[in-house]
């Protein structure tokens, strides 16, 4: 299908955002059909991906976003680059995979699994706006469950929760055997 | 008698292959080993299960509790924070212990009997996550660089600094002509200082003939004492009927011009 | 001339920056020579006028910048252009005065005084109705010649043309000292 306005105009949109923009979005600035818009992503994903283009079409977080291609980091690094020294520590990154693995948790399931006390780790997470409050677990108490966030996606370039990186088959059979 | 030494001696004598082992974390290998690097109770009976080479489905309970209460004890020597739920650990590793040690008939085969089984699935649980936590970290690696747009806010037309203005006047227009001009030779400036121009009247003119069909010469002279005034609004009159943007015309000898658009003025002029 | 990487390159670098970047920067950042630049920045402006590009490649004040071409302004002003309905670029800035000043003017005579190409500047005051053709110059040739609308007199709130600010008696002056 050919869509050269609609790919324009996408382009231009991706170009003016800095941050993903997610396709109920741009169905609202553009005005075409969800379907339209859909097939133009596409186009313009598999246009990109050419050689001579600089920059490639990310899905991340449920949102489209334009970035340079990796292979050219190094000549940008200098002039744009930004090192990230705020690494997590193990145990924020501990407390941040039971989350985004088993989210809704709750606090307490959460200290269930490491053995210890998870208050100054989630506080920290959710300062970083990587985890937020997620409702309340329906059990008596009803405690507050944690998840996520769009940062959280943003952060790991993840299309969506369920693109999570997996067990490998051989740990998933090491700790599924006794399960 | 557990005793501290080097971690990577620890791990070289390790085999982690085939014994459903704590996941390999080679990553510290070269460090020594450091207190604080246990994140809690499970990540400690984990390390010490890996050290003996052990079955975690078949942990030799009083060795493990021997070895993880000398550890507690010199952590506690050491002054380290936060020992509350390593001391909880603690009591119920003895219980298991003295479970095991009661004269009942056990099959150990059977893990719903076995007193070290809820540990050992949560052992299991902590060491999945602890794996899942280390996928996690290799993808935060991959962030370790980004790279960011000098400017995040980008709108139309394309702003190039901040030194813009909210809302711009006819003199901000006039101080940025004049600074223009004064880095330009003469040549470039000729006729732009003149009081006023012969472009200036062919200016007005047009915008007058776009409010009105017809307008009068006296209408294009707003100074009467200048007599530049008149000469470039009646050189502009010439001009612009030359190039056919007017028609004039005169009711009688001396009377005033009348100005109108030459016709098909609009398409001849939008061309090309 | 096939230059891939070159354009690949220069692609995420204007993609980066928000001011036009002149040709030394350009250099300076992608190590290539110079007339690989300019044969890339040719070819990517030569790429980005089909139809299916929504981006055009302009040359603003010696510099090289991306924007949304003009035909999609309508779509996307709501969202990106609020902030700037009442403002212009210095570069524009610049175009405006002198085609108000010195209207009606051709092209090559703006581009004389400013010493840079204007072609973008012009497209732009267009696309905002500032400026207009104002007709051809009697000169070999015949350019056409650009001049206020009625939407500049709107816009700074003038009667007519004529009452437009003067230069100021000092200036008359240095202009008659040096004359």
């Amino acid at each position: 299908m050919k869509l050269e306005k609609e790919e324009a105009l996408l382009e231009a949109i991706l170009f003016l955002e800095s941050d993903p923009v997610d396709l109920n979005s741009l169905i609202k600035i553009t005005d075409f059909s969800k379907e339209a818009v859909l097939q133009a992503l596409a186009n313009l994903k598999e246009k990109f991906s050419q050689p001579d283009r600089g920059l490639e079409l990310l899905e991340i977080g449920g949102g489209y976003q334009f970035a340079p291609k990796i292979e050219y980091w190094d000549y940008l690094k200098g002039r744009y680059g930004k090192k990230n020294e705020n690494r997590l520590s193990r145990a924020a990154m501990e407390t941040l995979s039971i989350i985004a693995y088993s989210q809704p948790v709750t606090r307490a399931e959460i200290e269930n699994i490491r053995g210890v006390s998870s208050d100054g780790m989630l506080r920290l997470l959710m300062g970083r706006k990587l985890v937020k409050e997620a409702g309340k677990k329906d059990t008596p108490g009803k405690p507050v469950t944690y998840g996520t966030t769009q940062e959280f996606l943003t952060f790991f370039k993840l299309k969506s929760i369920s693109d999570l990186p997996k067990l490998s088959d051989t740990d998933l059979k090491r700790f599924e055997l006794n399960g | 008698m557990f005793t501290f030494i080097n971690l990577a001696d620890i791990l070289k004598n390790t085999n982690i292959q085939d014994n459903n082992m704590v996941s390999e974390q080679t990553e510290n290998v070269s460090h020594k080993f450091k207190l604080g690097e246990f994140e809690g109770p499970l990540d400690l009976l984990l390390f010490l299960i890996r050290k003996s080479e052990i079955n975690i489905y078949d942990i030799p309970i009083s060795e493990i509790v021997e070895q993880y209460l000398a550890f507690l004890e010199y952590a506690t020597k050491k002054n380290l924070d936060n020992l509350s739920e390593f001391y909880t650990m603690a009591a119920t590793l003895l219980y298991i212990k003295s479970r095991m040690l009661l004269p009942v008939e056990v099959d150990i085969d059977d893990e719903f009997e076995d007193p070290r089984a809820e540990l050992v699935e949560r052992l299991i649980e902590y060491q999945k996550f602890k794996k899942l936590s280390e996928i996690m970290s290799d993808k935060e690696k991959e962030s370790e660089w980004i790279i960011e747009r000098t400017s995040n806010q980008r709108n139309l037309p394309f702003v190039n600094d901040d030194e813009l203005w909210e809302e711009i006047d006819i003199w901000d227009l006039l101080q940025t002509f004049s600074s223009i001009i004064s880095n330009l030779s003469n040549e470039q400036i000729l006729d732009i200082y003149e009081e006023v121009t012969l472009n200036e009247k062919i200016t007005l003119m047009n915008e007058m003939l776009e409010k009105n069909q017809e307008i009068l010469f006296t209408e294009l002279i707003k100074n009467n004492s200048s007599v530049m005034e008149f000469v470039c609004s009646f050189l502009a009159i010439l001009d612009s009927v030359k190039n056919k943007i007017i028609s004039v015309y005169q009711n009688r000898m001396f009377g005033d011009i009348r100005i109108r658009k030459y016709q098909n003025k609009i398409e001849t002029s939008r061309e090309g």
